[in-house]
């Protein structure tokens, strides 16, 4: 059974279409990139499969089961585990207290202990006690990662993980999702940056003005200089 | 030019004679009679906060006249009650107006609060409705002295102010300092007035607090009185707030007050919000307080029958008011010898001697009512009451203080 | 001193009813963004509850802090199914508009079901008096202090460490975030509602010895309760505590040593001045906060 | 529509108000004395809809601003004998400043502070009233002598109808030509879309004080008509129950017009009439139905008698678009190329060293651009490059730390941004800020500017004396839709448009005032593929026949490619590049903004 098959989503504002008619699948065990330029529709594509967005039609399955007409809550607690954009963290929690607020979505599953977590994010650990208002944009990422992980997800959706951040930082992000990669947890993740998408997934799908503009493996595509065409329409 | 009673009579009499001449039998009938029935109608409030006078208005009403339909009715004639709600000024004009224009009641009864029943009353002056004022005790709605509108049981604020002190000074007491607590809202506001006249006319010194409607916090007030060393309270207000206000006295220690409550807060239901609240007086417009006798308790047993349940704190003041004064315009309808014209109507409700339920068969639980052609407050009695072993008692009826 | 210790004795004692009304207000408000102005006919219903447990039925006393909080819980999570439900994405002034309307219908049909001017109910202790240099304070006093502030410290452990308290303080920071973490917004929102309907019952069962059971409670409630609210910064549990302990202090000195007829103009002074000059309250739970 | 049917528009609430006054006449005291009662309710109706549904404040202080004139009217007569009719100017008069000290907070505030902050002042005034025992008797309410106006004395119940009929319906038609005149149209513009309408010279704060000033005014108004009529003047009258049933009028008549307000003040109050047998659960019954109003007809009962009577007629319930709109105009120019830039043309707008700061993040980086007179620039950048900061700087929604921002040599950074139109600085909005409750035609008119409070006031006079706006004013904004191709939709409301031509509305908004400069904030997000050349084409028609400049700022890159001559790239804050699109686009430094420097390996 293959971790999400989606197909037909159109996502919709209003009277504003953010998505049309869109099919994806990700393999078990692997890493699709989601791709396009800035008001493509790629957060309204996540957020719509993670329930956070309403979806005006198509169907979403969570390795074989149907999870369209689900609330995000419900979805989490099915292990889809949503990374915002905007990391929606809880500024007046501490990182332990998002930690463990999280816990409840394992429902099933046992939750992740929060060792695995702060053996992912050392720093995190340090910081257990101090409030996710007040960390630094990176270690906010962290927590945001975490917070999904402690629901043990069954499939990890990224939305932008290294949006804002400084080199370094983004580095040793870029290792830690390697790493939730290779422990089994299949990713999607959108992002801008064509290396980060290179060095994490090896497919990709690329969209422009809510539709898919061009599918293929990482490697192709940089190499036909697809996301200047898609980004730019030229070559 | 002044005029004296013996030309008053002349006049009325007079007045009467030619009426009986003029209105031959055949005359079309007054307004609000027919071959079976009388309408009366009524105003007061149903909803909102005063609907705790309006209610046992209509209740005590409908009681009476059930009974006296009973019995066969008047003059041959069953009664109909119209009771309109009303609470503003506004609504009661309404009210007023549809129950004498559109219903063309014979008798208008206002059984609402003070502003409401001034501003029908002023129109009920105009109009000439024999109208019959229950609760409102304010100089707004009785003056000026108008021919067709009638006072009950409760007595004007001047009237009931000296009484009202008097209670302080039952029993040998004698008060050092009174201290005054009154509701800023209409009718505790217009006893004031009169209780402040009566105090400063006597040269007696006392200190005044006010509250709020519905106020439940009385310890700046009364801390106050504790500092002035005041060693009897009258209250100005409803049953609530004075049953409050005793609790919280007690518990800030204020021990031996006299307590003194005006007419509105001499309630049943002031018992259980105090616990002991044996010693406390008031003055009661009724003859014996619900409970005290077998008639009382008779009137509670047949307004229960009627209500299906009775609400705490009922029968009150207002129930029995309204019984009592269905009976007496019951009688003045009577007395017309059923020429059931609103002048015959008018006069005989001027020459009512000592009306009231008794005289129908109905239960005495009410003073009996007198009225002259230039006196329309049927009522100058008051009753002296005070708690004992958690009830109400009449004590003693102050005549005409 | 023994007058001035009597006058703020009584202001805590009315602050620490005001303290629970408001926690119940902000603690709805706080998790859905939705100010019930029903709230204080939650607050009636709650003492007129304890009024028939304790008068009509003649229960013991405790069964009346045992059973109309969940009862009260009940009826305002059903209130937030019909009503509040519907209107979710209704703007703010829709939701203002229902909820003032429901507290007068709540209001209207006690009145109605009950047809009496106020409604007694017995204190749950009825001893003597504690005295100290002449500072009287009845042990009803002290149970309303200490049993409704009590009540207020556990519901701020309740929100602080239980799970379904951080459920709604993450709904309260960030409903998406919140949703991310498994929690329903369904049923967040409802739980809220019914811990609100709880408090506001509780209210309900502390102030009926003190106020009675009338339809002016629930104006009382929520003006008093609003107000304290807004004074603690509307968002925070503990300025709602604090902001009900010192309007019913305020409140209580003004009366003593201002005037006893403007009493009432005070809180809304208060209110008026913190609006303009504070408006994210004189305890705010965060530093900075947007009107 | 034709110049008598408007003019009867325009009449027809206040000719009502008349008709039911003359209905009366003829009627008993009681019916009479209700119709009057219930023309004041009707006043204060129509008032509250100024407030409630234009503005969409909430106020709990309607009972307090109507004892405020009942008793400025009414106190002038009973002390010192003031006639009836300078009485009641009195009144509007402390109306006025009732309704004035109310907005000095109520601007500030929204929905639950604003309902408490209008209960304070209803308490305070109540307070004040009953404490005011010598001057207005208390609580315990005081006697209002008959009025009397040119040695006529009010007394009957027809006379009263007669005075009270004739006055309101004048107040009616005062409250019709605003509601339904330019300044009632600012006014929902100023509360549907405060950014847009600050946007066209609609100062919200300035509208929503007249909002509050006009209605108390017209409850006050009522107050003073109704005081005489019931004789007795009493604070508990307007207590704060009195005020939360006045919410109730435009509410459960219909907010959004004259005629909600008619209809929920007039029928509220002359329903009790007939409830009469059931008068005890009145007030259960009347919340009862304002829960049921807003939870199921938001509209109010207007809305409900309007979808009522199309049904009947057999028209579909909601507003439909047609269904084709005249693009045709549009796509005849789509051949059109961008001009020329006019050599040494001297720059029109021009940012200097703009710095902006959020705590510690570095938003905008001494950024520069400029844009020449006629010329298309654009601004491009990824996400979170400070394009959205940088483009609020220059249309003044949002302050800069430093820098200078220059139009035609005028310093913009101390202005507002509704003074900017004046300038000749017009915008759109990423998030379609249509007024979505008026018409595409009022849309546009809004767009011309000239929207102060005292303008539109008397704009809504003319209106109503000489049709709507006059025939150049007019003519310029149906010149302006047919410009973007929604001539035929002008009086849709512009809500029920597509997103396509909701953009275009916005196009037309900012081009009706003839500005010099157009700021387009990402003028093509969401729309569909098809309809993005169509707008490209009808941008670069504008600039080439209008000659107007535009800043465009846009994520879809081809489509800025294909409409600007000159392109500003920003990255993390800074302008990174600058030149022709071509030249943008194929530099290193720009694609590796957009596609990410080697930061995996």
């Amino acid at each position: 059974m293959i971790p999400l098959r989606v197909t037909g989503l159109t996502v919709s504002y209003g009277r504003v279409a953010a998505v049309r008619d869109l099919d994806l699948n990700i393999a078990a065990g692997e890493a699709l990139a989601l791709l396009g330029p800035n008001g493509a529709g790629k957060t309204s594509a996540v957020e719509a499969i993670a329930g956070l967005l309403p979806k005006r039609a198509g169907r979403v399955e969570l390795f074989g089961e149907d999870i369209s007409g689900l609330t995000a809550s419900a979805i989490v607690r099915k292990g889809l585990a949503l990374v915002p954009q905007w990391r929606e963290l809880f500024p007046t929690f501490s990182v332990e207290e998002t930690l463990v607020a999280a816990t409840g979505a394992a429902q099933g599953r046992s939750p992740k202990p929060l060792e695995e977590i702060y053996a992912l994010f050392p720093v995190l650990e340090e910081r257990r006690g101090q409030l996710a208002g007040s960390l630094s944009g990176g270690e906010q990422q962290m927590l945001a990662i975490g917070r999904a992980l402690v629901t043990n997800p069954r499939l990890l959706l990224l939305d932008e993980p290294s949006a804002g951040l400084a080199q370094g930082i983004t580095r040793s992000l870029i290792q830690a999702i390697i790493r939730i990669r290779d422990s089994g947890v299949p990713i999607l993740l959108v992002e801008q940056n064509m290396e980060i998408a290179r060095a994490i997934g090896s497919r990709c799908t690329m969209l422009a003005a809510g539709s898919l503009a061009w599918e293929g493996t990482m490697d192709e595509a940089i190499a036909r200089n697809e996301a200047a065409r898609v980004y730019f329409g030229t070559h | 030019m002044r005029r004296g009673p013996l030309h008053r009579i002349a006049l009325a009499l007079a007045a009467a004679a030619l009426a009986s001449t003029v209105a031959p039998s055949a005359m079309a009938q007054e307004a609000g009679v027919s071959d079976t029935e009388i309408t009366i109608g009524a105003i007061g409030a149903l909803t909102g906060p005063i609907a705790f006078i309006g209610t046992p208005g209509r209740d005590g009403m409908t009681l009476a006249i059930d009974e006296i339909n009973a019995k066969g009715g008047v003059c041959g004639r069953k009664l109909k009650l119209n009771f309109e709600h009303a609470s503003t000024p506004a609504e009661s004009l309404a009210a007023v107006k549809k129950l004498v224009e559109q219903d063309k009641v014979f008798a208008l009864v206002l059984a609402s609060g003070s502003t409401g029943a001034a501003a029908a009353a002023d129109y009920v002056r105009q109009v000439g409705v024999p109208t019959y004022n229950l609760y409102g005790s304010t100089p707004i709605i009785r003056e000026p002295f108008s021919k067709n509108v009638f006072h009950g049981a409760i007595v004007p604020v001047e009237v009931a102010a000296p009484g009202l002190i008097g209670l302080f000074y039952d029993d040998g007491h004698k008060p050092q300092k009174i201290g005054v607590l009154a509701g800023t809202y209409a009718f505790p506001q217009a006893t004031l007035k009169a209780v402040e006249a009566h105090l400063k006319s006597k040269k007696i010194d006392y200190a005044l607090e006010q509250f709020d409607q519905s106020a439940r916090d009385f310890t700046s007030q009364l801390v106050s009185f504790g500092r002035q060393k005041v060693d009897s309270v009258l209250i100005l207000g409803s049953f609530s707030e004075a049953g409050f206000a005793i609790k919280q006295a007690r518990e800030l220690g204020m021990a031996n007050i006299r307590w003194v409550l005006d007419g509105s807060a001499v309630s049943r239901a002031i018992v259980p919000i105090i616990g002991n609240a044996d010693g406390i007086r008031g003055y009661f417009n009724n003859p014996a307080f619900p409970g005290q006798n077998d008639t009382v308790r008779e009137f509670e047993a047949r307004l229960k029958k009627q209500l299906g349940s009775m609400p705490q704190g009922r029968p009150n003041n207002y129930d029995m008011i309204a019984y009592g004064s269905t009976y007496v315009i019951a009688d003045a309808i009577t007395g017309t010898g059923c020429q059931l014209t609103r002048d015959k109507f008018l006069a005989s409700w001027s020459s009512l001697k000592n009306a009231g339920p008794k005289t129908m068969g109905g239960l005495d639980v009410s003073f009996p009512e007198s009225f002259t052609e230039t006196d329309h407050q049927g009522n100058y009695r008051l009753g002296a009451a005070v708690v004992k072993n958690g009830e109400w008692q009449v004590y003693r009826v102050i005549e005409r203080p | 001193m023994a007058e001035l210790a009597l006058v703020l004795i009584a202001g805590a004692k009315f602050g620490a009813i005001y303290a629970l009304a408001a926690l119940g207000l902000v603690v709805v408000h706080k998790a859905t963004k939705t100010v019930n102005f029903a709230h204080g006919a939650f607050a009636m219903l709650g003492a007129f509850s304890s009024y028939l447990v304790v008068v009509h039925w003649q229960w013991p006393y405790w069964m009346a802090y045992v059973l109309t909080p969940p009862l009260i819980g009940v009826v305002a999570a059903l209130i937030e199914f019909l009503i509040l439900r519907p209107l979710r994405r209704a703007d703010m002034f829709t939701v203002v508009i229902a909820t003032v309307f429901l507290g007068i219908a709540l209001s209207e049909a006690f009145r109605l079901t009950y047809n009496t001017e106020l409604l007694a109910v017995p204190g749950m202790f009825v001893g003597m008096p504690f005295v100290f240099h002449g500072v009287f304070m009845t042990q009803e006093t002290l149970w309303v202090i200490a049993g409704a502030l009590v009540i207020c410290v556990a519901c701020v452990l309740l929100f602080r460490y239980g799970r379904l308290g951080r459920g709604m303080r993450a709904m309260a920071s960030n409903v998406r975030g919140a949703q991310l973490c498994g929690y329903s917004v369904d049923r967040v929102y409802m739980f809220a509602w019914f811990l609100g309907g709880a408090m506001a019952g509780l209210a309900g069962v502390f102030v009926a010895p003190v106020s009675g059971v009338s339809v002016e409670l629930s104006i009382a409630i929520i003006s008093a309760g609003f107000v304290a609210g807004v004074i603690g910064g509307f968002d925070s549990l503990k300025g709602a505590i604090l902001g009900g302990l010192l309007l019913g202090v305020s409140e209580s000195l003004a009366a003593a040593y201002v005037s006893s007829a403007l009493k009432n103009c005070i809180s809304f002074l208060l209110l008026f001045v913190v609006l303009m000059w504070r408006p994210e309250g004189l305890f705010p739970e965060t530093v900075a906060r947007r009107v | 529509m034709s110049e008598p049917r408007r003019l009867l528009a325009g009449l027809a609430p206040a000719l009502v108000v008349l008709g039911a006054t003359l209905a009366g006449l003829p009627l008993d005291n009681y019916p009479k004395y209700v119709i009057a009662i219930a023309i004041v309710s009707i006043v204060v109706g129509a008032s509250l809809v100024v407030l409630v549904g234009l503005a969409r404040c909430i106020t709990l202080a309607a009972g307090s601003v109507m004892a405020i004139g009942a008793y400025t009217s009414s106190l002038l007569a009973i002390h010192l004998g003031v006639p009836y009719l300078i009485g009641l100017a009195a009144a509007l008069l402390t109306g006025a400043i009732a309704g004035w000290l109310i907005a000095l907070p109520g601007t500030r505030f929204r929905g639950h502070n604003l309902a408490m902050v209008t209960l304070v002042f209803q308490s305070v005034c109540i307070i004040l009233i009953r404490e005011a025992k010598t001057l207005t008797g208390g609580a315990e309410g005081i006697h209002v002598p008959a009025p009397s106006l040119f040695g006529w004395t009010v007394r009957s119940d027809g006379d009263f109808l007669l005075l009270i009929g004739v006055l309101s319906a004048l107040a009616v038609l005062v409250l019709t030509v605003l509601v339904r005149g330019a300044f009632g149209k600012n006014l929902q513009a100023a509360a549907g879309n405060e950014v847009a309408a600050e946007a066209f010279g609609i100062s919200v704060p300035a509208y929503l004080t007249a909002a509050f000033v006009i209605s108390s005014v017209g409850v006050a108004f009522a107050g003073a008509l109704a005081a005489p009529r019931v004789r007795i003047l009493d604070p508990e009258s307007y207590g704060v129950m009195a005020s939360i049933f006045m919410l109730a009028y435009p509410i459960v008549g219909g907010m959004h017009s004259i005629w909600g307000g008619l209809l929920g003040g007039g029928g509220l109050r002359v329903l009790p009439e007939f409830l009469r047998p059931v008068a005890d659960y009145q007030e259960l019954f009347f919340a009862s139905l304002v829960i049921v109003v807003v939870m199921f007809f938001p509209g109010g009962f207007v809305e409900l008698i309007r979808r009522g009577v199309l049904a009947l007629r057999g028209h579909p319930a909601g507003p439909r678009e047609a269904p084709q709109p005249a693009v045709a105009g549009a796509q005849a120019a789509a051949a059109v190329t961008p001009l020329p830039a006019p050599d040494g043309a001297a720059p029109l707008l021009v940012v200097e060293g703009v710095d902006r700061h959020f705590g510690a993040l570095h938003a905008v980086n001494a950024a520069h651009l400029t844009v020449p007179v006629g010329g298309i620039h654009g601004l491009i950048g990824p996400n979170g490059a400070g394009k959205t900061s940088l483009f609020n700087i220059v249309s003044g929604f949002l302050a800069a730390d430093a820098g200078r921002v220059a139009f035609d040599g005028t310093s913009l950074l101390e202005l507002a941004p509704r003074d900017r139109i004046r300038l000749g600085i017009t915008r759109t909005f990423q998030h379609v800020a249509v007024f979505g409750q008026l018409s595409c035609l009022d849309n546009v008119i809004i767009g011309r500017g000239r929207n102060g409070v005292l303008a539109a006031i008397g704009q809504s006079v003319d209106e109503m004396r000489s049709g709507p706006l006059t025939a150049r004013a007019r003519g310029e904004a149906l010149a302006a839709l047919d410009a973007v191709g929604l001539a035929d939709l002008a009086g849709m409301p512009a809500g029920a448009l597509s997103l396509g031509n909701q953009r275009r509305l916005e196009i037309a908004r900012a081009i009706v005032s003839d500005p010099r400069l157009i700021l387009l904030d990402e003028p093509v997000s969401g729309v569909a593929e098809a309809e993005i050349e169509e707008l490209r084409a009808l941008l670069l028609r504008i600039n080439a026949e209008r000659r107007i400049a535009m800043l465009v700022v846009e994520h879809n890159i081809p489509f800025v490619a294909r409409l600007c001559r000159s392109l500003s790239v920003m990255g993390a804050g800074a302008i990174v590049a600058e030149g022709t699109p071509a030249d943008v686009i194929a530099m290193p430094a720009v694609r590796q903004l957009y596609f990410g420097e080697d930061v995996a390996a």
